[in-house]
């Protein structure tokens, strides 16, 4: 119905809207939102093409930047309007922008069930582990002690990992990345949009106000080659400054343990190789936590299977994806039916 | 594959008794089948031309066990000459095929009326079971009734010993060994069960055979048997429809069938969301294999998720509609008022059902008007109709239709549980005859801005992602009016607060007058009525006016906003009388928009209006 | 940690201009401090016995950009010798940080008030920022105002040299020169604030000395400084406020601690459930560290999860407490059926901001009237209860424990984001003399039943999990008014429906009769509130009688039900103007209650009323 | 406060109240009900310190058939009320019923939630795959290709799986096992209770109106010996009528596979030994499906933390535990107060 424009070079300036940008100066959004916006023009997504859903929270502003269309929903529903979004029109290419409160907290039964799904959605969750727009409550990612105007005597909360709640739920791309690491979140966008079904991306994001520093132990410069483990399909499990580090299966063991290549008679060969179709191995990496262990960054797991609409479309058959065609005055009239004649005489019908 | 049964569809030749119309009330286990024997019987007596109305009354158990009250499942059926309303106040004939069902049913039945039970599972433990203290066929307890015992039991399982099936098989046929009796003594042809049996049992020649040999022994055993309790055989004449096709129809059905229309009167494919939920549920059903049609289902994790993905479908621009009952719209109100805010079109059923909380998932109420209407935080105008009557449905789905989209609103649709489960003859319309639908999505790049309106009814366009040159933000925040922009400007708000209110009130100049069902367009007193009271009041006004009384009839079909010429309409009365299954909700609406004294006439009893009720009432007022 | 800096708290001699009330408006960027400035501004000026009323202006963002109009933050004060009762319609003095604070805020000044800016901030770049065309300073603009330009950014710099800070550092002390200009002109001692702020950086000395220092130049400057703009000091009196101890109070405190001497005066442990939302937080920040005073906070996954536990609390004998805003009050209204159907007290508390949707997070409404008292599926009554000002919130808690506990019901209690805000002296009660609250378990086993009443309020027993010998089953379906069994009899819904009506109706019993803030209890006019519109309607109220009209002030505390004399009340008054921050709302129960023909006075622009609005439509109706 | 009986020998007939059962002749919910009441007397719980709590399903209406305290909550909320509880009481011994539509569907938030807090509660969650209550709608536990009437083309779903969901939400205790297996159930029960925080069990069970021997793939006799694992802590995974095969971790892998012990080499010992502790080897356990492999009913994974009561009154101190005791007039005056005296005159305070 709509012409589409053909595909015309863009660059990161022509995915930014006019509106003036109002998080906190040195948030951590902003670097999320420049790497998507330096990201889009390679994919040669026609700018109407896009459409940016989210939630409510800091982070869920994050639609009023983008120069495409654009949906600010209502806390926690972004996923289901997102879905509600590809059951009308699975052409478009739709982002769904959520917080660790947005997505995790109110909105965990629409991620859990999307998740499941595998709608063909983008879905970016930016963990600050506080609710950042609403002054700085703990929230369910928060570390056991965070203290907040919630939680005056620290937060006794268990945290949820966004990472392990997604395997569990059943998502076929998870992957993982930092507010600051431009190159890398650029690579999670690309590897997301390229998976058809629900790609799942966490982002640990720097709330400077609320929460400054949370990931500092491992994001920082001077910590981050010895405290962050990049996954690579393929390639083996090894971090450090030196690339020296390696993980590998405890032997006669379910654990990981962290290797020094060289030393105690281990060899490159016997580090890990990451094989991101592995539930298990996902699961393993998702859960590695500092001091003992890097932190695991990348896609830690990548299954493609049919998406939702494609499920539906393939069901639906050839007819039904082009509109309306079965003729209703014919169902209307299926089963029994009877005719009243001029002045009352009835026929069967 | 054609059926070996070949039929005996003889007509009958005795004399009967030639009555205006009749009321038969079908009662029996939840495994006796009760609910097929009623829209068999619903069936046949359509094609003799019968006005017809019915309401399956269930049990809230799924399977309860055998012979218990909880257990009973009934069908209702009120038929005549004449045009006819509701499924009857009381029956003139009860059919119980166990004391259960005796129990549970017999204080429906109008004095006088006749009882038909089956003596073969009269045994101590069932009564027992069904809390009879005695044995009612013996002590009395049945003595206001004419009563028929008649082992049926024992009957079909002699009619069937051919057949080589367990005795349990054969007992399950008791259903149309009873419909072919009642099939006798109305005057009923056979046919077309005997195909229904056919076509259902196709693969399984031999159950068919069974069914339809225990449906021709009932019948023949009124033919031959010489039966007590004045059971004899009547003559129901057609009643005089307007000409054309008919067929008969349930709320449900035809509420789904009138959003298909709608759909597609407006160039639209839709994309229904629910969760399922008595007595909501079967709206869903009813959709879900229409894929071909345009329609696209989805159940969703909760209710809340189906209006979002409703919201998002709208959004990018299918049909959203969502659809549940009570308990499930009040999970939705949050996010219809992001609708409201963002100026979507989204169609939001309600088939309401008793409560508060989960209540009484399976009886009816009207008691979610004050929901629909108020029910939203904020100044959260929205529009609201209501089905009157299961072919009503139809129609009121396509309006529902035409006002989301034409004005870029919610539309809650009231419906009860009444209304989706009885059914009533139809005549068919012919969809393509109906008016379409002037939608069109926004293209126009030049000037554009998220909230351009149509300057007659003020609704913003819909524009829909994937059209080039108009990318844009939407959202729950305030908007300026002008730019889309988010605002936080006093005076903008207030605007928008405005335009919102406006644009709905606007309506009212779109909808027809209100008129007067029957009766004068002023007098003594007017009952108004909406949603499913619509039968009863009906018949309750005839009824009155017959004997003179000056009555007059005014149902709503748009509660909000409501008719403009209403206020004048109702000033003209001296009474208002406001029949609701509900504590009084429209009421509220009436008495503080006109500031007329409107008096309330509320039954909340998970029970439709008797007609009776309403002429009681309204006499009395009369009269005081 | 004993500070090292010495307060120079001496007292001005200047000559001074005696005025009755005064209001101040504080403005600058969100880093300014504003708030701050504001909170010690009202703290020194309640320690010399005004009567006082503060209004913050909190922007939308956490942190917006420098500089920007939308990063604005504000806060008024009304202060007087009279009784004040609302933050002021239009600032005397408005004192402007930056050029967006001047922006923003110029329109709401006094024609002809006085406005201070600091000219240090006015480059050019920030008067583009800020939305300036050319310099206000010089093109007219200000031309209405008594303005004084002073460079307070360079006067801070110049007080702070010797403190070693960085310049950012520096500026940062900005908010306290303008302060300590602000105490000179009106007369105010320093040493309140020197000590806060000797507690506050006790960590710090440095920080404690330069802001200090900053107060102390500010207050030299207004001694010293030939200020234009006629700026001068002004001395205001005390008020004559009853007797006893005062502290100043926000509604958000208040209204904690109203829960907390509630459940103390219950004998009950709170359970406080919510999830965080604006305007509502801050009554979960008051009462989160209040372990020690009974109070379990919890903060659930949503607002679903909340007000359920709240339930689940209640039902194990804690009083559950659930709090929101309009959007998430919403998502409960289910949740509250439960609680209404199974009969446990539960509070709810509606922070009511603007709508709908997400609508303005940060601006007051009183728009969540109607979802409170009939937004919920079915016949579904509960109390409603509202409270006026940030004092009354404290009472108001307590009124809403007493009926919750009473009479076995969910109360929701509203107040809104203006309510929660604002803070005013409050004469501390002895809680030791509050009356207690007979609230008691049910352990009489015999002839137990979890339906048995008190004959009295007909709340049902509160029977604790956990007392031998009474375990019974409760839950949403509808149950058998002797038994406490599930029923789906007619007779019994209706009776229950009866029931729940009629004890919430029967509180109207129990609450005092509407009585007339100001004014004859009948007469020509009467203005009707609600709520937050107590300040404004009161003070317009008094102003309008002094001039000898006859108009009167009734505000009402219970919405639901409503006094049991109000409509006589108001059938004594010619006109009934019902002033509200929605729609109309609170004019629909009346209206439809009492048939009479009050009218509407309403605002819905994120902003409370102001006197002079009220004024005006009172005098246009008694004119008319 | 209230008198506690002293616990007295009770029987399985002292914890049926007197409620008509309404459930369909032959349901899988009788065995449920019939093994907990034959499991609650062993435990010594006084009658009046249970409760049931559930939310709305077939299965939910188990509360009612219990002779004890019971809460008959809304669709998906039992979670959420019985927290309410523990926070109001946490004396009480709380009993959560729920379906899969109830648990997994609406209510998915609020048990991600109960189980990453870990309040103590024991869940039993009755999965038929189905919705019953609502006349045979597919449930997120319904495999691919359900017919229903809400699916008549098959439900396109991936379906949830309640262990792996569970273990993903953080669960401290993950269970299985078949409506008809009366003393399995009765010693998950026992286990499930003893384990202090949630305790998460899945019951198998048959809905025979709408979802009939959708388990009968595994739980049909004929079938149950080869296609059931009974998992142990510190026994090998065995399974089989002669209890000749196992599991063992795939050499190289992270998989479980299928050995036959006494065949190609392989010795008892080569079969993995459960370890309840382990998340990777539960969630590994959770995972497997018949035909390739059993379904692992038992303990999946046990791992004991603190539970979010004790946390919580931890973190109160012992003041706050028996209730109000702080001096609220102190808390009023606390801060700048003044007094005003007769005549208006001001005296700071
Ligand atoms: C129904 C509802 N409940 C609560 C809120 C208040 N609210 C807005 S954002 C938010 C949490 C935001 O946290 P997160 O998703 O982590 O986003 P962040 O601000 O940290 O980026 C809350 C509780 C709301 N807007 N709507
Ligand atoms: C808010 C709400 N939505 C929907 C329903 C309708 N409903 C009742 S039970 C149920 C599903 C039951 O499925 P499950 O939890 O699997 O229980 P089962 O009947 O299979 O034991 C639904 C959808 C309801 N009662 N309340
Ligand atoms: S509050 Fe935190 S998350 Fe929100 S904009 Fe500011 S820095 Fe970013
Ligand atoms: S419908 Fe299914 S789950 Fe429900 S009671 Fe019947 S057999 Fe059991
Ligand atoms: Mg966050
Ligand atoms: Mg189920």
């Amino acid at each position: 119905m709509n012409v589409t424009t053909p595909p015309k070079k863009l660059t990161d300036k022509d995915f930014a809207s006019d509106q003036e940008i109002r998080w906190c100066p040195g948030c951590g959004d902003y670097g999320v939102l420049k790497a998507l916006q330096r990201t889009l023009p390679e994919m040669g997504i026609p700018r109407e093409k896009l459409v940016f859903v989210s939630g409510i929270g800091c982070s869920s502003r994050f639609p009023y930047y983008m120069n495409t269309y654009g949906f600010h929903t209502i806390h926690g529903r972004a996923p289901a309007i997102a879905t509600g979004i590809k059951l009308a029109n699975r052409d478009l290419d739709v982002w769904v922008i959520s917080g660790d409160g947005d997505g995790l907290s109110i909105g965990g039964n629409h991620l859990l069930h999307v998740l499941r799904r595998n709608v063909d959605l983008n879905i970016l969750l930016f963990n600050n582990e506080i609710y950042g727009l609403t002054k700085g409550q703990a929230s369910p990612t928060s570390r056991p002690g965070t203290r907040s105007p919630s939680t005056p005597g620290g937060s006794i909360d268990y945290p949820v990992s966004a990472a392990r709640f997604a395997l569990g739920a059943g998502a076929h791309f998870v992957a993982r990345s930092v507010d600051t690491l431009q190159p890398h979140l650029m690579e999670m966008f690309r590897r997301a949009h390229a998976h058809r079904g629900t790609s799942f991306v966490e982002i640990f994001q720097n709330c400077l106000v609320y929460n400054d520093g949370v990931f500092a132990h491992f994001t920082d410069r001077e910590v981050a080659d010895e405290t962050q483990l990049r996954v690579r399909h393929g390639e083996p499990l090894l971090f450090g400054a030196a690339q020296d580090k390696g993980l590998r299966l405890k032997p006669g063991t379910l654990e990981l343990e962290v290797v020094k290549v060289g030393e105690g008679g281990v060899g490159k060969a016997d580090v890990m190789v990451h094989d991101e179709t592995s539930p298990v191995l996902a699961m393993m990496l998702a859960s590695l936590t500092p001091p003992a262990f890097p932190v695991a960054l990348g896609v830690l797991y990548c299954h493609p299977g049919a998406c939702y609409e494609d499920a539906l479309a393939a069901q639906a058959g050839p007819k039904a994806a082009d509109g309306p065609k079965a003729n209703l005055n014919a169902l209307l009239r299926r089963g029994a039916t009877w005719t009243v004649q001029e002045g009352g005489r009835i026929a069967d019908a | 594959m054609v059926s070996a049964i070949a039929a005996k569809a003889e007509v009958i030749a005795a004399p009967r008794r030639e009555v205006e119309s009749v009321v038969v009330r079908f009662a029996g286990d939840s495994g006796d089948g009760i609910q097929l024997t009623g829209s068999q019987f619903t069936m046949s007596t359509a094609l003799v031309g019968n006005d017809l109305a019915t309401f399956p009354d269930f049990p809230a158990e799924i399977r309860a066990p055998v012979g218990t009250t909880f257990g009973v499942s009934a069908f209702q059926i009120n038929f005549g000459a004449r045009r006819i309303m509701t499924p009857g106040d009381a029956p003139d004939l009860l059919i119980a095929l166990n004391p259960a069902a005796l129990k549970v049913n017999l204080d429906t039945v109008k004095p006088g009326g006749s009882v038909i039970i089956d003596t073969g599972t009269c045994t101590a433990r069932n009564l027992r079971k069904a809390g009879f203290e005695g044995n009612p066929l013996e002590d009395g307890t049945l003595a206001p009734f004419k009563v028929t015992g008649i082992d049926i039991s024992r009957h079909t399982e002699e009619a069937l010993t051919s057949f080589g099936l367990s005795q349990k098989d054969m007992l399950r046929c008791k259903n149309m060994w009873a419909l072919g009796l009642v099939y006798w003594m109305y005057g009923r042809s056979r046919q077309a069960t005997i195909d229904w049996l056919n076509r259902k049992f196709a693969k399984r020649p031999e159950i068919a055979g069974a069914n339809i040999a225990a449906l021709n022994a009932g019948h023949a055993f009124g033919e031959t048997a010489e039966m007590g309790g004045g059971l004899s055989g009547f003559t129901v004449g057609p009643a005089t429809l307007d000409p054309g096709l008919y067929r008969t129809v349930s709320g449900s059905e035809a509420l789904a069938w009138g959003l298909v229309a709608g759909a597609q009167l407006a160039g639209l494919k839709m994309v229904f969301s629910s969760y399922p939920i008595t007595p909501a549920s079967s709206i869903l059903h009813a959709l879900a294999p229409l894929r071909e049609y345009g329609v696209t289902t989805f159940q969703a994790e909760d209710e809340i998720a189906a209006v979002c993905s409703a919201i998002g479908a709208s959004y990018a621009g299918a049909l959203g509609v969502t659809s549940s009952s009570g308990p499930g719209i009040a999970l939705k109100t949050e996010a219809i008022g992001l609708a409201i805010g963002t100026e979507l079109p989204l169609v939001v059923i309600d088939s309401q059902r008793a409560g508060p909380s989960t209540g009484m998932p399976t009886k009816t109420e009207q008691s979610d008007l004050h929901q629909a209407v108020f029910g939203r935080n904020a100044d959260s105008p929205v529009a609201v109709i209501a089905a009157r009557s299961p072919s009503d449905c139809f129609e009121v789905a396509i309006e529902a239709v035409r006002l989301a989209t034409k004005y870029m609103t919610p539309v809650i649709l009231l419906t009860d549980g009444f209304v989706a489960n009885a059914a009533e003859p139809w005549r068919i319309p012919d969809v393509d005859t109906l008016p379409r639908m002037a939608v069109s999505f926004a293209t126009e790049t030049e000037d554009f801005r998220p909230t351009r309106r149509d300057p007659v009814t003020q609704a913003r366009e819909w524009v829909l992602p994937g059209t080039p040159g108009m990318e844009h933000r939407i959202g729950g925040l305030e908007r300026d009016f002008d730019t889309g922009n988010i605002s936080y400007d006093p005076a903008n708000h207030q605007k928008m607060t405005n335009l919102r209110i406006g644009k709905i009130a606007g309506i009212a100049r779109d909808i027809p007058a209100q008129g007067v069902e029957a009766g004068n367009p002023r007098g003594r007193l007017a009952v108004v009525g909406w949603g499913s009271t619509y039968g009863p009041i009906s018949r309750a006004v005839d009824n009155l006016r017959e004997v003179g009384l000056d009555v007059s009839h005014i149902h709503l079909r748009h509660i909000w906003p409501l008719p403009a010429n209403l206020g004048d309409l109702l000033a003209g009365f001296e009474h208002v009388l406001v029949p609701e299954m509900n504590a009084g909700q429209l009421i509220t609406l009436l008495r503080s928009r006109y500031l007329i004294d409107a008096e309330g006439l509320n039954k909340v009893s998970g029970q439709p209006f008797k007609i009776s009720e309403i002429e009681a009432t309204v006499r009395a007022r009369l009269e005081a």
